[in-house]
């Protein structure tokens, strides 16, 4: 936008330009910002109420019902089959898990690299983890034969002398599942404790109060305070982005230990990460969006500036999803297994190749096409179409991995399609589950971290050099 | 101490505070009889107060290694039943490395979490000295001075720029 | 609504009525499981202590124990070719259904004391000829008149008497340690 | 730590007969009619349910065994390739085993046997998914056998009811009845003593069961390194049931 | 007999364990509230947890193969074959091993009823004492000469009885069918060989010794005479120290076929043509004089009508020549044409050429079996014609059933359901509710065979004289009673001179006295010295059976008379010659049997299901597709069936399985794919059989599909999908 020099005479308008633009130099009183969050928290009309009916009576029909439904009858009501024994459940496992990374990507390796984009959004994309890994952890439940018996995945003492099976994927997946949602559960609710506080001051009375009086825990500010939260926040920053790798590393080894034809791969791991990232900043822009569109006092909070600053990390991580994805192709195609042909041959020539085909499109055509311009990947409707094309991308991606992949095996006698049954409610059902869960956390806790956008207006400030006014940052820690 | 007083200085930013704080150095009170409350992370430097002293990495420490040895038990589990899969060893090597992994984080992360609670005496609901006013970017120092020399310690204090002044009184949150 | 949930914790009553609350849930538990545990009825209240008492085998109503799977109940024939020779059957209110079920020639519905799941498949045999007596695993029957189990027959229990007695036999011991040796 | 053994890693060509093993199967597709008396008599022995018309077209046929054929060539040079009957390997390395999180599939150390524990089993499926010759099946629903059809379930094998994985066992059952009688009468299970159902039935003798670890066995003695081959043996399962080509 | 009296007894007593069954089920803990019943009597033989074992005869075809079946508790849990026995050595096929779940068949006829109007299902429970009445009064109130009996091929013990019932009363002998023996086409056999071989009696073939088979159209691993025995032959024929070699000839290649090294798919009906063609080549090949039987074959005009190319009959003729020990067989399908006698003949004088009548590797007679003195073979459908056109007639006032279902068995074209309307009283005593039982005025059940006395000839399948016993294994879980006490009691009911000449209290007294004849023969697998001895041993052993190879060929010159097979007619319009084939595993009685609905066809693998075979590339050219529903028209009526685009048929040529399309029968078979014999027509060979395989049909596309259950995919076996179908 501001390609050409200014003259003097603009230098102040350029300021103003410039405060427009970043919300780091455009403090407010933190009294008004908080009043903003509150209001936005409180401001609720007659739609969200209506589209909150909606979605809860698709969670309890589409997802309780359909699910108590399946467990009563069995999973002869979904449209798994032999050889097929993996579907949709597992797509939605994987894909919610994919979810989950961008609010760790966001709020943690932009934490440690000091990405200041990032403050006023860092807990809507935390909320999308926990939510995210939520959804995972009902998908994954779903997926069970037995479901009931589910406990005995967990190690835990017992008279039968007998422990999970630690050689299994399985297992690993589900410590680290556990693990991830743990942490990110807690790394959700550390910088919250603050904003908590900041609630429970301007909340008179009422179940209000007593929900933020309870969830602050007594946090008042005292230096003491803020030491062990810098600390311990700096230390899961650090912590979490390992966890986050493995976790996504060890559901891909849940299909690249396997013998099978396709899955059988060494890159899976990374080339699960990039992807897991790849939608996971789709959906991060998507909520953005939304929530800057329908949320009071949003616009102020979150800026073009911010799509610009994912829709470039966007262009980025689609990248490097077509880097992983061409090699993992290529190592395949090479290979000249025979059956690996075979599935290949499947995906592209199969009855489903269009997937294949939109896949492509959408997760690097469109993304490449679009994002390389600054002004259209500021456009807050624009970035959400691609967000969306991209996630549906990931999806059609983890589809073809499972259920299509596992038509093709090493006994051609056995090939069969896959069909989903009741996985569509359940699918529609966790999606609800999750949009609903958001819709309840947005008018619960405070969106915006305030304490942490105050501290960056703080440490922000501009400076001349020359005649260009520029944006300076100081190392406030 | 029935003879001393806590007072609470209301400050509407960093520079005033930092003052305050210089003042009530020089009219003799200790680092530690004193306090500062914020609505965002100031650090000592700002205010030129000593470091505080945390117990947080050490927790972490601590956990981490407590989950390395529940690992490290979940690893030889085995043991205490032989099930041969797969003509895999009992205990699997890699497999081992990644239930560590996880593990070790798993314990690091809850003790760190778990930390800030110990070590702020988190959650606390009893009534505490606070003016609600800081979470609008107020900055409040907190401290105890002599009964008797009420009135100098507030009038140092207003001078340094406090907005109010008053007693503290521990209330409900 | 979430206000009355709070408050209502917060109050003291609330508090005990929350003790109160839990600890019902907690005896119902309790007494659920213990009636699973408890002895069934039983068409008739066999006194096993007496028969035990007069010197009779366990194997002689029992025989298949030392021969198969199933130990077997006594067919009322067996029991009549003792009890028809004595006087106490034809006084005995006990006894009146075991007279009912031979004057009709309809079996005795008895009701298992010791089962296992149908997922654990059982073989006495091997049981009896390494020398495991009756007693170490259903007790005592000159203590008790129906059957009782003196223990839960669940995997725990059954691996541990499986170790005791492999302790110095690494083929017995993978063979006793099998899981295919009882699910199949 | 166990030694390397180079037929295990399959280095060369894993030969089961070669390597230790004790219970196999010998299966001479030049025989094998196609008749599906196996199919038959695997379900009679084992409760195996039927799953109705609409499932069966569908890829849920709960069979152990399925006897596959392919085709060559148009007609009217149409060939019909040999029957193959398909049930679980019972590989030494059975890849089925190590994915399970909770130890219901599982290796029989003592009978040397890919054993599925229907009881622990959770439904993950996971072991299906990484059998290479696809011989699991899984229990999608209850499949009800109306009164008075479950009179006929076997006493000796456990009915699986929905979200169970089940297999072929080499009917287990009757390896442990005959080590029960052998043991009971104090001598060594004979070879040829007691067989499985499917090798039972074969009116074309085209499948055999016995002992690997008895150089006498019919098994052992019927081998003929010419013809036997195994079934994915690439993959270095080390599958304990041996084919014979046609011819 | 007490012995007999303390067995029944026993299986009275085992029954009562069948309440354990029902904590055996479920994969969830036990209920702690489950009753157990002991017996009141331990029985003998019987452990407490131990199974027990009883011979007893196969009653799913008229093989009679032998059983072993296991009980446990009273209840049967699984059949083994008996491997003492001649016909089957311990071995069984799929339908036998299925038999138990028509013991245990929800769908039995539980209780003698009788039905308000035929075909109604309103039924009425009886007692046994009412329904012994009906049949005495239907005994005794008609005219001998207007009782009819059908019976079924097994088992052989009632029709011994119902022989003998029908010779004391005065009425016409029993009338015996079943739908394999009209696809075998046995008249036509029985006759061919009787003109060849000289004696009116089955051929047995030894498959296990030959060299090389030429097998002409015999589907003898699927269903034909006595499919396991001749799956041991096979297999000790391809075990043999210089594997033995066979050759197929037929339109469709069934299961037989596709295990031929090689695989002649020639014209239907040309079978015989083909196999003068060939002898005459191969008399010409060994250069040795050329039979008068050939010397009319015109080698060229033979390949022109039967599309086997020269060069391939020249080959199939050296092969022939230079085998040690060639063996042609005649099957069902190559024999059911209007020139069905002359195919029979000329494929035996192949084997007449190769001088193999009599030895190892060859042709011989069926040994008779035991007490009797021929063969009694099943009526031929111009046979079952004619007893259609005396009930047409009204010349039948009562219709007894036993074993055989016409409406299903019978071609509609033959029109037995009409005439039944001509006939007062129709009793089945059907143990399942079929097609002819629901078009009765009572059914009064027997028992299911697993519960039944009997014993069975062998009518082929062993080299020796064998009479294959039955007995339960578990007491009749229904009120059921067996056919033959039925009878006699109803005999004694009607009282008088005649009850006289059925003095037998049971049907094991009857059996007994069948029996006695026996015991005087000490050469065979068991010897007595009394009948009650001998009885038990009949029992524990599934069967008499005589020591001596009785195999016998009477040496006859055959090849003196020039043979010429004329070429095959076919009736009706339409591109297409239908062939119908029995399905391998369902055959005529299976379908009411879940296991057996869901065990795959084995050439197609479809499961619960009829389907139609078309030449994959005639279904292109026509635009079918698979699992298209096709209608298939002849002139004797249509079907709608799905497609199997099968790749190994003539392309001149559509065959459906025989086996389903029942419209009764339980609720496994009802209402289920179709039944072929709904498109034949009733054209005769000379020997009386149905020309089944000559008749033409059109296909009209309905524009429907109807997925057909297969086991195989269509993916990974024919490529669907993959862009490279064909």
């Amino acid at each position: 936008m501001a390609s050409t020099t200014m003259p003097m005479e603009h230098a102040h308008s350029e300021e103003a330009h410039l405060r427009e633009q970043h919300l780091m130099l455009d403090p407010r009183p933190r009294g008004e910002m908080n009043a903003m969050i509150m209001e936005a928290m409180h401001y609720t009309t007659w739609k969200f109420w209506v589209v909150a009916a909606i979605l809860g009576a698709i969670v309890l029909v589409g997802l309780f019902g359909s699910w108590g439904y399946m467990i009563a009858e069995g999973l002869g009501v979904a449209g798994v089959n032999r050889p097929v024994f993996w579907g949709i459940f597992l797509v939605n496992t994987v894909f919610w898990i994919g979810i989950s990374h961008a609010g760790t990507f966001i709020s943690a390796i932009l934490r440690v690299f000091k990405s200041e984009f990032r403050r006023p959004f860092t807990r809507a994309a935390e909320l999308m983890t926990t939510f995210g890994l939520v959804q995972a952890g009902f998908s994954i439940f779903m997926h069970m034969g037995r479901v009931w018996l589910s406990y005995w995945l967990f190690p835990y003492p017992n008279q039968r002398q007998l422990w999970p099976n630690f050689h299994s994927p399985l297992s690993w997946d589900l410590l680290a599942i556990t693990t991830y949602l743990l942490a990110s559960t807690m790394y959700l609710f550390l910088p919250l404790i603050p904003d908590l506080a900041m609630a429970r001051d301007r909340t008179a009375g009422g179940w209000r109060k007593n929900f933020y009086k309870v969830l602050a825990l007594g946090f008042r500010g005292t230096e003491g305070e803020w030491t062990h939260l810098r600390n311990a926040m700096n230390i899961f920053a650090f912590a979490i982005i390992p966890v986050m790798f493995s976790v996504h590393t060890i559901v891909s080894w849940d299909f690249a230990v396997a013998t099978r034809p396709g899955w059988n791969s060494t890159i899976f791991g990374p080339y699960f990460v990039i992807g897991a990232l790849h939608s996971g900043m789709g959906a991060v822009i998507m909520v953005l969006a939304v929530v800057r569109a329908t949320m009071k006092n949003m616009k102020y909070f979150i800026r073009p500036e911010h799509f610009d600053a994912i829709g470039k990390l966007m262009l980025i991580i689609s990248m490097g999803w077509a880097y992983f994805f061409f090699n993992d192709y290529m190592v395949q195609w090479y290979g000249g297994d025979k059956w690996t042909e075979a599935l290949l041959h499947w995906h592209e020539a199969g009855p489903m190749g269009w997937m294949w085909f939109l896949m492509l499109i959408v997760n690097v055509a469109i993304p490449w096409l679009v994002l390389w311009n600054k002004r259209w990947r500021s456009n807050p409707w624009i970035v959400f179409v691609v967000g969306l094309l991209i996630n549906v991308g990931m999806y059609l991606e983890r589809y073809i991995i499972i259920p299509i992949s596992l038509t093709i095996n090493r006994m051609p006698f056995t090939w069969r399609m896959y069909e989903p049954g009741i996985e569509i409610p359940l699918s529609i059902g966790t999606l609800a589950f999750f949009i609903l869960l958001y819709m309840i956390a947005s008018k619960l806790i405070p969106l915006v971290p305030v304490w942490e956008v105050q501290e960056g207006q703080m440490a922000h400030s501009m400076k001349k050099f020359g005649r260009e006014t520029v944006v300076t940052v100081s190392e406030l820690e | 101490m029935a003879d001393t007083v806590s007072l609470l200085a209301v400050f509407p930013d960093l520079e005033p505070a930092a003052d305050a704080i210089d003042k009530l150095r020089s009219l003799g009170l200790a680092h530690d009889q004193m306090n500062v409350i914020s609505g965002i992370p100031v650090t000592e430097a700002m205010l030129g107060r000593p470091s505080q002293w945390t117990n947080v990495p050490r927790l972490a420490l601590g956990g981490a290694i407590g989950g390395f040895l529940v690992g490290l038990f979940l690893v030889f589990t085995p043991l205490l039943y032989f099930v041969p899969v797969g003509g895999q060893p009992i205990i699997p090597g890699p497999p081992s490395v990644v239930l560590l992994f996880e593990l070790t984080m798993l314990g690091l992360l809850i003790s760190t979490f778990l930390g800030v609670f110990l070590d702020s005496t988190f959650p606390s609901y009893r009534p505490m000295q606070y003016v609600p006013e800081i979470s609008d970017g107020k900055i409040a120092v907190f401290f105890n001075c002599p009964e008797d020399e009420r009135e100098r310690y507030t009038q140092a204090m207003t001078d340094s720029g406090a907005e109010t002044v008053k007693e503290a009184e521990a209330q409900q949150l | 609504m979430i206000k009355n949930i709070f408050g209502w914790l917060f109050s003291p009553l609330g508090r005990i009525a929350l003790l109160i609350g839990g600890l019902t849930v907690l005896s119902l538990a309790v007494w659920g499981i213990s009636l699973t545990q408890a002895s069934p009825e039983q068409p008739i209240q066999f006194p096993h202590n007496r028969h035990v008492n007069f010197g009779i085998q366990c194997l002689y109503c029992h025989p298949g124990a030392s021969r198969g799977p199933v130990a077997g109940l006594p067919t009322q024939t067996k029991c009549w070719g003792c009890h028809q020779q004595m006087q106490i059957t034809e006084t005995s209110e006990l006894l009146k259904p075991l007279v009912q079920a031979v004057e009709n020639n309809e079996p005795i519905q008895w009701v298992p004391v010791a089962i296992v799941p149908d997922f654990v498949q059982f073989n006495h045999r091997p049981h009896i000829a390494a020398g495991v007596n009756c007693e170490d695993c259903h007790g005592d029957m000159t203590q008790v008149t129906i059957a009782e189990n003196p223990q839960v027959f669940n995997m725990g229990w059954c691996l541990n008497c499986h170790k005791e007695h492999s302790v110095d036999n690494p083929e017995l011991r993978t063979k006793l340690l099998d899981c295919g040796t009882c699910h199949y | 730590m166990k030694p390397i053994d180079l037929n295990e890693m399959g280095a060369i060509g894993a030969i089961a007969q070669e390597a230790e093993g004790k219970w196999g199967m010998v299966i001479d597709q030049d025989l094998c009619t196609g008749c599906q008396a196996c199919v038959a008599a695997c379900s009679m022995e084992n409760n195996i349910a039927f799953v109705g018309e609409e499932d069966a077209s569908y890829g849920r046929s709960l069979q152990w065994i399925r006897i596959e054929r392919f085709w060559e060539g148009e007609y009217p040079e149409v060939k019909m390739t040999p029957f193959q009957p398909m049930l679980c390997q019972h590989c030494h390395n059975a890849p089925c085993e190590p994915v399970c999180p909770v130890f219901a599939a599982v290796h029989s150390p003592a009978e040397d046997l890919n054993l599925q524990v229907y009881n622990r089993c959770v439904g993950t499926r996971y072991c299906a998914n990484n059998c290479p010759y696809q011989v699991r099946v899984f229990n999608w629903r209850d499949y009800e056998r109306p009164e008075p059809l479950n009179n006929q379930f076997n006493p000796d094998v456990t009915v699986r009811r929905r979200g169970i994985m089940e297999k072929c066992t080499f009917c287990l059952q009757r390896i442990h009845r005959a080590e029960d009688l052998a043991k009971a009468e104090g001598r060594e299970v004979r070879d040829g003593e007691f067989t499985t159902a499917c090798a039972q039935a074969c009116p074309a003798d085209a499948i055999i069961f016995g002992r690997l670890d008895d150089p006498e066995s019919r098994v052992n003695q019927l081998s003929k390194p010419d013809r036997g081959y195994q079934m994915l043996e690439e993959l270095g399962t080390v599958p304990r049931i041996t084919y014979f080509k046609e011819g | 007999m007490s012995k007999k009296i303390s067995r029944r007894d026993f299986l009275k007593l085992a029954g009562m364990g069948a309440a354990t069954g029902a904590a055996l089920t479920g994969c969830g803990p036990a209920s702690r509230y489950v009753v157990r019943e002991p017996y009141t009597q331990m029985p003998e033989y019987t452990f407490n947890g131990q199974s027990t074992y009883f011979a007893t005869t196969c009653r799913e075809c008229p093989a009679g193969c032998g059983l072993v079946v296991r009980t446990y508790q009273g209840r049967a849990l699984k059949t083994e074959g008996n491997p003492a026995h001649p016909v089957n050595q311990g071995k069984t096929c799929a339908r036998g091993q299925a038999t138990l779940h028509g013991l245990y068949n929800p769908d039995r006829v539980t209780d003698p009823v009788s039905q308000s109007t035929r075909g109604s299902r309103d039924f009425s429970d009886m007692d046994w004492d009412a329904a012994v009445q009906v049949v005495a009064d239907a005994l005794s109130n008609t005219e001998p000469a207007a009782i009819a009996f059908l019976l079924g091929p097994a088992p052989d013990h009632l029709f011994d009885l119902v022989s003998d019932l029908t010779g004391a009363i005065g009425a016409p002998a029993p009338v015996r069918y079943g739908a394999l023996s009209m696809f075998e086409a046995r008249a036509t056999l029985i006759q061919a060989t009787e003109s060849m071989l000289g004696e009116s009696r089955l051929p047995v073939f030894d498959l296990a010794n030959a060299g090389v088979t030429f097998s002409f159209g015999a589907n003898f691993l699927e269903t034909w005479l006595s499919p396991v025995a001749y799956t041991r032959g096979y297999s000790r024929m391809r075990k043999q120290e210089k594997r033995g070699y066979l050759v197929q000839f037929e339109p469709r290649m069934s299961q037989t076929a596709a295990k031929a090294d090689e695989w002649i798919p020639l014209k239907s009906g040309t079978e015989g043509m083909v196999a003068l063609a060939i002898g005459r080549l191969s008399a010409e090949v060994r250069g040795a004089a050329l039979p008068r039987a050939f010397v009319d074959v015109d080698v060229a005009g033979v390949a022109e009508e039967s599309g086997v190319p020269v060069e391939t009959l020249l080959h199939l003729a050296e092969l022939l020549a230079g085998a040690e020990r060639p063996l042609a067989i005649p099957g069902g399908a190559a024999l059911s044409h209007i020139n069905g006698m002359a195919t029979g003949e000329a494929v035996l004088a192949l084997n007449a050429m190769a001088g193999n009548f009599g030895q190892p590797g060859g042709v011989f007679l069926s040994p008779v079996p035991p007490n009797v003195d021929e063969y009694h073979h099943p009526a031929s459908l111009q046979e079952m014609g004619a007893f259609v056109e005396q009930m047409k007639a009204g010349d039948i006032q009562v219709l007894l059933v036993h074993g055989v279902n016409p409406l299903f068995e019978l071609p509609n074209a033959l029109g037995f359901e009409d005439a039944m309307k001509s006939v007062p009283l129709v009793i089945s005593f059907a143990t399942f509710p079929d097609e002819t039982a629901l078009q009765s005025d009572y059914i009064f059940p027997d028992h299911h065979g697993l519960e039944s006395w009997g014993y069975q000839r062998i009518a082929a399948g062993t080299d020796r004289s064998t009479l294959s016993g039955a007995q339960p294994v578990v007491v009749p879980f229904y009120n059921t009673r067996a056919t033959a006490d039925v009878l006699l009691a109803a005999f004694a009911e009607v009282g008088g001179e005649l009850a006289a000449a059925l003095p037998f209290a049971d049907e094991v007294a009857f059996m007994q006295d069948k029996l006695l004849p026996l015991v005087e023969n000490k050469d065979a697998n068991f010897n007595a010295a009394e009948i009650n001895t001998f009885f038990a041993y009949f029992q524990q052993l599934g069967g008499w059976w005589g020591n001596q190879i009785a195999f016998t060929a009477p040496a006859q010159n055959t090849l003196n008379n020039a043979m010429t097979v004329a070429a095959p007619e076919f009736e009706g319009e339409g591109e297409f010659v239908l062939l119908p084939f029995v399905s391998p595993v369902l055959a005529e009685s299976g379908a009411n049997k879940p296991w057996l609905q869901e065990v795959p066809d084995p050439t197609t693998t479809v499961m619960w299901n009829s389907w139609v075979e078309i030449n994959p590339d005639v279904g292109h050219e026509l635009g079918i597709e698979n699992d298209d529903v096709v209608r298939i028209v002849s002139e004797a009526g249509a079907v709608e069936v799905s497609v199997y685009l099968y790749p190994a048929i003539r392309p001149d040529t559509i065959a459906i399985p025989f086996g389903q399309g029942h419209t009764a029968y339980g609720r496994y078979a009802e209402g289920r794919g179709v039944n072929p014999l709904d498109l034949l027509g009733l054209k005769f060979n000379e020997a009386g059989d149905l020309a089944y395989a000559s008749m033409r049909v059109r296909i009209e596309k309905t524009g429907r599909k109807r997925e057909l259950a297969r086991l195989e995919s269509k993916i990974g076996v024919y490529g669907e999908g993959l862009g490279e179908e064909h």
